[in-house]
């Protein structure tokens, strides 16, 4: 009772200090009569999907009556609204299972973004110089129709170009709708991680161009090969519950987890044993593996291998004695983990991150397949698989090779001026995420008009002379197919969880509207009038095609999916696993290549994705900002990690300044000494470092990515984002934000002397 | 609360979880630079050994609401004392700051207010009603979601039946991926919780401080081929 | 001493209260200003918020708890050792007692200042007192700052009293000779002593009481102020010697600033008759015993650390010992030991300015240490994960300074208006002894009446 | 109250004082209407044995134990009032309110020793009172009460004769 009263008066106590913590003069503004009505103080849940990253995870929104200062046509005003207040997962989704990562709970912070841009921008100054006005939407619409008319009137629609992060479900049926209809390019699609890699190993393996979705929780034998599978690689969530599930979920049996990789990823953390290998010799090892249960005939032979050069003599080259000085690891070490996988049915191998960003990434993944079909794991339980799809979820259809179209559209414009006249952006940043070789940055200043849909000015939003900004995802109608996460066909669902707080539209809505305005093939492509009517329709064709179990008719079908986040097929029956497309000659590991001398820049530089800020695109969220690494513990900051003999050798303190060097540029970061990293490797998170995202994340730290090389893999053209050496020599002091203090739990000064 | 440490990955998804629910402030660079970041759950996290053979233990850390909390009596304004419910409240309107419970702390698990906290227009909107922020001067930590658990009461309590058990979950025990964190009624033996607290691996924190703290924590399991059932 | 009339010993103690030098005016007024620079420090502090301050996570006590403890130390100098030298009827006492009780009564109000300026809500610093409030809760017993504020209260009050009621006969003194407006005034002060037998007998018995009274109040206020710490389970505070410890370190201090501020009266107010070396060397060796006794506490502490070998303990230690910390422990060690010792031990350079230089190395020693006890084990408590370190703010140095320079400021402008050696004892302890022969006649005469 | 009617001598030293008072005792002045007056106390002469006071101490002690027992019934009242249990204590808890006891029991003697004194020694005071700045400079007060007009000269004699620097009159005498 009486605490409840305490609570009571605090909670008073504390709206007072909330306001006054950001004084302004509320009573002068106008009162709009509210939109929607709330009981105060109940909250309601709503569905929406995490856009955070790209496992696409269903979320509940926690709404409840809240006053805030909105603009409704053009007025600044207060109104009474349903405001999101939390997210938390949505129980009934398929891949997170009401479980949530601590990005996906920090997208709350997208939509109360004080730098979110609030009405469409009209750029003043100088290309990158930030310098935008405000304009109306109607004057915005017309600048964007009347570029793209004139494009239609000189005939040279292909010189529109849609420069876009990668899209899935229906919203990227209507953005490459759109392309195709105004007879423009192909969208291009950007993200620094970039699944390229292992979609070409998997379709050729498998016949399926989508990630695996890894069945852990059945698992006994788990071998990770630079997968931080439990941080941020794939299917964060879907994969920690079911990490969850194999390590406790099944009474009497623990699975056995090992990790394989330079630097202890937050997923190494949790592994029974941590392998350091050398970097890009993961393929390497994975065949060792495989030649050990070969040799010792601890499996039947399997022909998945067929794609590896010498898998039928039984990989007398991968021997572990013939590759202990290759990968490091000690010959003992490879027979012993090879025999027990084998005994520990089902054991399964996954591969990621750094071990596919090298040049010979392909290879890796692909040995990493044959191992998986060596050791009886692909399509069954407890082993990989992939989450079936609906034929209408073209989304769900492999995407083009984010890395190599950008660099291509670079080239493209870099060689021809005016290749193209017109770029629309939507949310990618590859002046950020590419390394400066691509000369990504110089070819979109030749672009004479760009029109960006972000809500966010960045690297690359900047360049834009026109900003139409989109709503936040939570006040837009969402959908997506998950590629993998589930043995379910899921098709996520969403309508808006709150209305806008600001002057914005939905991309796909203004698409939609400037389609109309266009006319034409255009208009009758794009025949509907708002974006969930265009979702509606489309579910209407995947009720006709899946859901006539779910529901009686495709009204009720599209009403329910709105309810529950959603249509997910009631059994789980993953795709079959097709013989795979192998392609001409079986594949024969020739890499890793690295650029830079080993003798000049004695470090691999391995950039790494930070649990926190993913690829840099969070990292304008304070939360994010704030919440220490789960290794390093650092906040508000990057860093560099250093192995602690390699630290002492060269007199590097914990949090000194240290200056690393590609031949590419150089960056300075404070150094993070630790023993989880190997000595002839350096290691830094991607995120920070950015030269223009908001307050929180403009000017803090150092961005990797500007220093690396521009190698590539060849048979997919994406970044080989390991493949750079560096040098590393001590600046002075540095400041390093560390949450945590002692990095062991009985350091040396707590010990009798 | 349980935590199985077999299970967390140190993800941290509980921390930001809190961050959500509790209207807690972030302090920007400057003063997390200067010890005042507020974290009421954090992971800890600890290397073992020296290169290659090397092992990192994750153990998320918050109020253990002892049963013989060191903070409480060294209050002089009874800001914290203990619950007919057995927590371990903080009542912010008492609290004059002296900063002695957070001494008295063994955990670290208190945190002081050296400002008045601030959200950058409109962030404060992402505010949790149910929640009080803190002002000045104030000292704050986990509550076990204590306004969680009262929603749940009071549910149960309008639809006239008990609580059942996991149904209240404080923002971390929900967020949690691998299910590392549950949470329950101690005092009913059925609960899952008292059932993995009885488990073989169960441990509590520094209970050799004789804190009776209420968190049990299971320790890292190892591997073991083929061993039989073992209570979890 | 060479025997002085009752007049020379009012012209020479009375002097100082004639007139004020431009010298001294100067002095006064550059403590002045450190002092309102303190207070404008805490002014900032209370409006910007605590944070001003270098305390932080894990370190939430600083220089304002070691100012604390340590003017709360000091003020044992006075009011116990009179009171000791008092019982024991140390007939050298005489000149001495008085400076000392004075340090006692302004060191302690100073000291009683941190608890409130260290507050994160400083303006609600009245929820410490136990009175009705409309809030119906009341201050928690159980918790050592209400002890504090008990212990501190009583303390006041006693060495209050114990240092006016003496004063009563030399105001009354000041009175006689004095001329308008100050004879008012010190009529008023004087509440009408006029020395009838029936007084002097009371103000003595009085005081005897006050002596034994006060004494045991002294050694609980500075265990109470080591049970602040004792009681937190933290490493290295947790001890049972804090409390002895405590109150060692705190006479120990206390003899210092009492030879500090004796030999600064005796060169200003020239006192040179009165204040003679026989005092500097009897309270030097009370300093060396003090210092012995404190190395001896020192040793006891750290052997049942370093022997027990408990891992948070441990860590406290070395921190201290050899880690971060160790310069200021090892000058501690310096200051509280290896300077005064051979000062104070050997006979030859326990002279005046021998005691002083010892006096003020333990005052700065004593100070690390308060330091040293708090700050390092708070930084390191169990979990290594929330070790972290500290740093003062300007804010907490120049009110640390404040204090210095009010504690000299109120000395000066006490010693402007009272005699700071209690004149009527002084005399009391020189005046000629009564004919032998005369009392024996009184005795026979009340023999046969 | 106005001034008695007193004679008295201002002597330089306790020995003469002690010579005047034995006069004024052989003078059969009885002891309540002899009146001393010193800057200091003189304990060991007998002109400065004024009537002893044995009940301060007393008094100092039932102060200690009044003030103990509000010091318990404070610390009693307070915590059973609100009753929050903190650290698993009891509400009561011995320890600290013994504490608490103590220092109130200290504060009660110290304040009763205080007000004893006060009381016992008719203090404050600032009425017109029988009193010599001269005392101040080290003199001697010592005189007779309200003596009778015919034994004035002879008081005035043997004050004079122990060595009395100075005679003097208040009241009604001084007239003349």
């Amino acid at each position: 009772m009486e605490r409840r009263d305490f609570l009571k008066i605090s909670a008073a106590g504390g709206a007072a200090a909330a306001l006054e913590g950001c004084g302004n003069p509320d009573h002068q503004l106008i009162r709009f009569i509210p939109e929607e009505d709330l009981l105060p103080g109940i909250a309601a849940w709503k569905p929406s999907i995490c856009t955070q990253c790209p496992a696409g995870c269903g979320l509940l929104v926690r709404v409840m009556q809240g006053e805030a200062e909105v603009v409704r046509n053009g007025q600044l005003g207060i109104i009474k609204m349903g405001l999101a207040k939390k997210l938390e997962g949505n129980p009934n989704h398929p891949i997170n299972q009401g479980r949530l990562c601590p990005r996906g709970q920090a997208g709350l912070q997208v939509t109360y973004h004080p730098d979110r841009v609030r009405t469409p921008l009209a750029r003043t100054g100088p290309r990158g110089s930030g310098q935008f006005q405000e304009i109306t939407w109607d004057d915005a619409l017309k600048q964007l129709v009347s570029h793209l008319s004139a494009l239609q009137a000189s005939r040279e629609e292909g010189r529109l170009a849609f420069l876009t992060t990668p899209l899935r479900g229906y919203r990227k049926s209507l953005v490459s709708g759109f392309a195709a209809a105004f007879k423009g390019a192909p969208p291009v699609e950007f993200a620094f991680f970039d699944d390229s890699v292992i979609r070409t190993a998997n379709s050729s393996s498998f016949g399926h161009a989508s990630p695996p979705t890894v069945d852990l929780g059945q698992s006994n034998y788990v071998i990770s090969l630079g997968a931080d599978f439990l941080g941020t690689w794939n299917s964060p969530v879907a994969q920690s519950i079911a990490y969850g599930m194999m390590r406790k979920g099944r009474p009497g049996q623990r699975g056995k987890f090992i990790q394989v990789e330079p630097r202890i990823s937050q997923t190494g953390a949790s592994a029974d044993e941590w392998i350091p290998c050398k970097p890009g010799t993961e393929g390497v090892f994975a065949l060792s593996l495989a030649h050990v249960i070969l040799r010792d005939k601890l499996r039947p032979g399997s022909a998945a291998g067929a794609s590896i050069e010498g898998w039928s003599q039984g990989l007398p080259d991968y021997a572990p004695e013939k590759v202990e000085t290759q990968t490091g690891v000690p010959a003992a070490t490879i027979t012993r983990i090879a025999h027990e996988a084998a005994a520990n049915a089902p054991a399964v191998a996954l591969i990621g991150d750094g071990a596919t960003a090298h040049t010979n990434g392909l290879f890796n993944a692909l040995a990493v397949n044959a191992l998986n079909a060596l050791l009886g794991s692909v399509g069954k339980p407890g082993g990989i698989s992939f989450t079936p799809a609906g034929a209408s979820q073209t989304g769900k259809a492999a995407s083009s090779d984010f890395g190599a179209s950008v660099r291509a559209l670079a080239e493209k414009v870099l060689s021809s001026p005016d290749a193209v006249k017109a770029l629309l952006l939507y949310n990618a940043n590859p002046v950020f995420a590419t390394p400066p070789g691509w000369r990504v940055r110089e070819a979109l200043d030749k672009v004479p008009f760009i029109a960006s849909f972000g809500s966010f000015v960045d690297e690359t939003s900047a360049l834009a002379d026109l900003i139409l900004p989109d709503h936040s995802p939570l006040e837009s109608w969402l959908d997506d197919a998950p590629p993998s996460g589930s043995a379910r066909t899921v098709a996520s669902l969403a309508p808006p969880a709150m209305m806008p707080l600001h002057n914005t539209r939905a991309m796909p809505d203004v698409l939609l509207d400037v389609a109309r305005q266009l006319g034409g093939d255009l208009a009758k492509a794009l025949p509907w009038k708002t974006y969930d009517e265009a979702l509606q329709a489309a579910f209407t064709t995947l009720y006709r095609e899946q859901g006539n179990k779910a529901a009686k008719d495709a009204d009720e079908f599209w009403s329910k999916a709105q309810e529950q986040g959603g249509w997910w097929s009631a059994e789980e029956k993953p795709a079959g696993v097709g013989a795979g497309k192998a392609s001409g000659a079986p594949m024969r590991n020739t890499g890793p290549q690295f650029e830079g001398a080993a003798g000049e820049f004695p470090f691999h530089l391995l950039p790494f994705a930070a649990q926190m800020w993913y690829d840099g695109s969070l990292a304008h969220l304070p939360w994010m900002q704030e919440a220490p690494d789960p290794l390093s513990s650092v906040m508000w900051g990057s860093w560099v990690e250093i192995n602690t003999q390699t630290a002492g050798e060269r007199g590097i303190q914990q949090g000194d300044l240290v200056e690393v060097a590609s031949q590419h540029g150089t960056l300075r970061a404070p150094a993070f000494v630790t023993p989880g990293i190997a000595p002839d490797v350096v290691a830094m998170p991607i995120g920070q470092g950015h030269a223009n995202f908001t307050r929180y994340a403009k000017d803090r730290g150092a961005n990797p990515i500007l220093i690396l090389a521009p190698m590539t893999i060849a048979e997919t053209g994406s970044l080989a984002w390991s493949a750079t050496r560096v040098k590393i020599s001590r600046v002075g002091k540095g400041k390093m934000v560390l949450f945590g203090g002692s990095l062991t739990e009985a350091p040396p000064e707590s010990r009798h002397r | 609360m349980v935590i199985d440490l077999d299970r967390c990955t140190g993800c941290e998804a509980c921390v930001v979880a809190c961050h959500a629910e509790n209207n807690i402030s972030t302090v920007g660079e400057d003063q997390a630079a200067r010890g005042r970041a507020k974290h009421w759950i954090r992971v800890e996290r600890y290397y073992e050994g020296e290169f290659p053979d090397v092992k990192v233990k994750f153990m998320p850390v918050l109020c253990q609401q002892c049963d013989a909390a060191p903070c409480e009596p060294v209050c002089p304004t009874y800001a914290t004392h203990h619950t007919a419910e057995g927590l371990n409240s903080q009542i912010y309107n008492r609290c004059i700051g002296t900063r002695y419970c957070a001494n008295a702390c063994p955990y670290n698990v208190r945190f002081f207010n050296f400002y008045n906290p601030v959200w950058d227009k409109p962030l404060h909107l992402q505010l949790n009603p149910d929640v009080s922020v803190r002002t000045v001067g104030v000292m704050e930590k986990c509550t076990f979601c204590v306004q969680r658990i009262k929603a749940g009461e009071i549910q149960a309590e309008a639809e006239k039946r008990e609580v059942k058990d996991g149904e209240i979950q404080p923002a971390c025990v929900q967020s949690c991926p691998t299910r590392a964190m549950v949470f329950g009624d101690l005092n009913d033996p059925q609960s899952e919780v008292s059932r993995m607290a009885r488990s073989n691996r169960a441990t509590k924190l520094l209970g050799e401080l004789g804190t009776l703290p209420k968190v049990t924590y299971l320790q890292r399991d190892s591997w073991h081929v083929g061993e039989d059932a073992r209570t979890d | 001493m060479s025997a002085k009339t009752p007049e020379q010993i009012n012209e020479d103690l009375l002097r100082p209260l004639a007139g004020v030098s431009a010298r001294y005016l100067i002095v006064l007024a550059c403590f002045l200003a450190v002092v309102i620079a303190g207070f404008t420090a805490f002014g900032w502090q209370v409006y910007h918020g605590i944070g001003v301050a270098g305390i932080r996570r894990p370190v939430f006590w600083g220089f304002y708890i070691t100012n604390f403890v340590f003017w709360i130390g000091l003020s044992h100098a006075g009011t116990l050792i009179s009171a000791i030298l008092r019982l024991a009827n140390a007939t050298w006492r005489r000149p001495v007692t008085r400076c000392a009780e004075v340090i006692t009564v302004f060191a302690l109000s100073i000291g009683a200042m941190f608890p409130i300026i260290h507050l994160g809500r400083p303006w609600l610093f009245f929820w410490l007192v136990p009175y009705p409030s409309e809030r119906g809760i009341w201050p928690n017993i159980h918790s050592p700052l209400l002890w504090d504020f008990f212990a501190i209260s009583t303390y006041l009050l006693g060495s209050g009293t114990f240092l006016l009621l003496p004063i009563l006969p030399d105001l009354a003194l000041v009175r006689d000779r004095a001329t308008g407006l100050r004879k008012k005034i010190y009529t008023v002060l004087a509440i009408g002593w006029r020395g009838t037998p029936r007084q002097w007998h009371r103000l003595e018995k009085a005081m005897q009481i006050m002596a034994i009274a006060v004494i045991p109040v002294a050694v609980s206020v500075h265990s109470i102020v080591s049970w602040d710490f004792a009681m937190a389970p933290v490493p290295m505070w947790h001890s049972t010697i804090f409390a002895p410890y405590f109150v060692a370190g705190a006479i120990f201090s206390g003899i210092a600033a009492l030879i500090i501020a004796m030999a600064l009266l005796r060169k200003f107010l020239h006192l040179e008759e009165y204040l003679l070396p026989v005092h500097f060397e009897n309270l030097g060796k009370l300093l060396l015993v003090m210092s012995l006794l404190w190395v001896y506490f020192v040793f006891a502490e750290r052997l049942t650390t370093w022997y027990g070998n408990e891992p948070s303990e441990m860590a406290v230690f070395w921190l201290t010992q050899r880690g971060s910390y160790s310069p200021l422990f090892w000058t501690m060690v310096t200051c509280n030991f290896l300077i005064p010792f051979p000062l104070l031990a050997i006979k030859k350079l326990r002279t005046i300015t021998g005691c002083v230089i010892a006096s003020i190395g333990v005052v700065i020693g004593m100070w690390l240490e308060r330091f040293l006890i708090i700050v390092p084990a708070l930084s390191h408590k169990y979990l290594p994960y929330s070790w972290g370190t500290y740093r003062p703010t300007w804010v907490e140095i120049t009110i640390t300074a404040a204090t210095f320079a009010a504690m000299a400021m109120l000395y000066m402008l006490f010693s402007k208006f009272i005699p700071i050696i209690s004149v009527w004892e002084l005399k009391w302890g020189q005046h000629e002894e009564p004919e032998r022969d005369s009392v024996l006649l009184r005795k026979d005469e009340e023999a046969t009446a | 109250m106005a001034v008695p009617d007193t004679i008295y001598g201002l002597f330089p030293g306790p020995r003469s004082a002690e010579r005047g008072m034995n006069g004024l005792r052989d003078a059969g002045v009885a002891a309540d209407k002899i009146v001393v007056m010193a800057s200091e106390p003189f304990e060991e002469y007998s002109f400065a044995q004024g009537e002893r006071t044995t009940t301060m101490g007393w008094l100092a002690v039932c102060g200690g134990v009044v003030g103990g027992i509000a010091g318990f019934t404070l610390a009693w009242y307070t915590q059973t009032s609100y009753p929050l249990v903190t650290g698993g204590m009891p509400i009561v808890a011995p320890w600290p309110t013994g504490i608490v006891t103590y220092e109130l029991t200290m504060m009660g003697a110290v304040l009763t020793t205080v007000i004893a004194l006060l009381v016992g020694s008719r203090l404050p005071d600032w009425s017109h009172k029988l009193y010599d700045p001269e005392i101040a400079h080290g003199k001697v007060l010592i005189g007779v009460v309200d003596p009778s007009d015919e034994a004035r000269a002879d008081l005035e004699n043997r004050l004079r004769r122990a060595g009395a620097e100075k005679v003097k009159a208040t009241g009604r005498f001084a007239t003349l």
